[in-house]
């Protein structure tokens, strides 16, 4: 079970190998990689992820636990990077690792739905206009009501 | 003395990212009060604390929370990561 | 959209990122990845697995363009290997990209569950006892009952 | 002529692949029925033809589908991809 808040961006292939490579009974991995949406109707130069060092990752653990209380997981990686980055850039990934493919799929699900509303990330979307502080969306929140 | 920290729009609003703050608050809300009486950029930051989150030691809290042996407060916007 | 049914492994990092390049508007990719299971109550040594040349090509085409219908996908990538693997090999993969996670989520799995009863494949387990063909498992064919 | 393709432990009951089958039935189940009597192996490839499953030209089908036009049938245990 891995937690990592990091500047640099990951490799989601090497990340995931190496993690497939110390877990045993696994037969299913899914993956959710989130990355900076290229929108065209707007110029997006630059997004810029501000977070509460420290908190950041008792919240993502605390997550983690959760989600290895309700599924059976042979493993769990979160990465989540801060600072800045472009168009395309990956953001963050979450991996879940189990004997069978539904515990995989609800866990990196769940894991998503908390992280978005529950671990303290904050998006600032930069264009030519200026600068915008990305809004929550009530659907997040709502999210978190099915689990 | 207690750390009082602000991030996202909150920190900008108010202008710096961190405080000490003496106070003789007892809760989350009765602290708010006494920032907002300060000066125009915390009344601001704290117009409408329904659209704030409040942390306490870094564990996700609420405005009525007590503020007994809590070292470390920290007010931000709703989460927006993944 | 791509289809891919092959006897050589595949790379998950790199398949992912030509994936993501030739995609817009792209904020989620999820993918899942099949594994042979290493379980150590048995000797398996090989997992052999037979398809349908032909049919299989046309049977992942038709389950692909079934979740482009339902869900609003920028891309996605189906990968299905066969002839003979060793535990800890990846056996398949699918990925999914979408503006928003709950699209990718969705059609991710939509796909897996099609692919275990309708793509035609059939998986022998070859251990030192002698070989076995998996049977199917009747929780797979009620598993399409929710879409 | 219809070519008959056998797959996974269907192939191995029967010990061939694929043939080639000059054939008047009618329907898929009546096809089964001439391969049956044939020889022993085939009538253990089919004794219980709800473990098996069906195609025609490729689609998934069914026993009582009829064979008109249909240029290649194969037979195969339910699929176990993924």
């Amino acid at each position: 079970m891995t937690v990592r808040v990091q500047e640099a961006p990951f490799d989601l292939g090497a990340e995931v190998s190496q993690f497939t490579n110390t877990s045993h009974d696994v037969g299913a991995v899914v993956t959710f990689t989130g990355i900076v949406r290229d929108l065209t109707t707007r110029d997006l130069a630059v997004m810029e992820i501000e977070h509460y060092p420290g908190m950041t990752e008792k919240a993502l653990q605390k997550i983690v636990d959760q989600a290895n209380e309700r599924w059976s997981l042979a493993d769990v990686l979160v990465i989540h990077r801060y600072g800045k980055m472009a168009p395309g850039d990956q953001i963050m990934m979450v991996a879940t690792a189990s004997a069978h493919r539904q515990d995989a799929f609800e866990a990196a699900q769940f894991l998503m739905d908390y992280l978005k509303s529950r671990a303290p990330f904050w998006k600032k979307e930069i264009t030519q206009d200026g600068e915008t502080w990305v809004e929550s969306k009530a659907q997040d929140e709502d999210a978190l009501s099915r689990w | 003395m207690i750390d009082v920290m602000y991030f996202a729009w909150v920190r900008e609003r108010i202008g710096l990212p961190r405080e000490q703050i003496e106070t003789s608050a007892g809760t989350v809300a009765e602290l708010v009060e006494e920032l907002k009486a300060r000066e125009d950029r915390y009344a601001a930051a704290f117009a409408d604390t329904t659209a704030l989150r409040v942390a306490l030691d870094q564990e996700l809290s609420d405005f009525s929370a007590p503020l007994d042996g809590v070292r470390e407060v920290a007010f931000f916007p709703p989460m927006t990561g993944g």
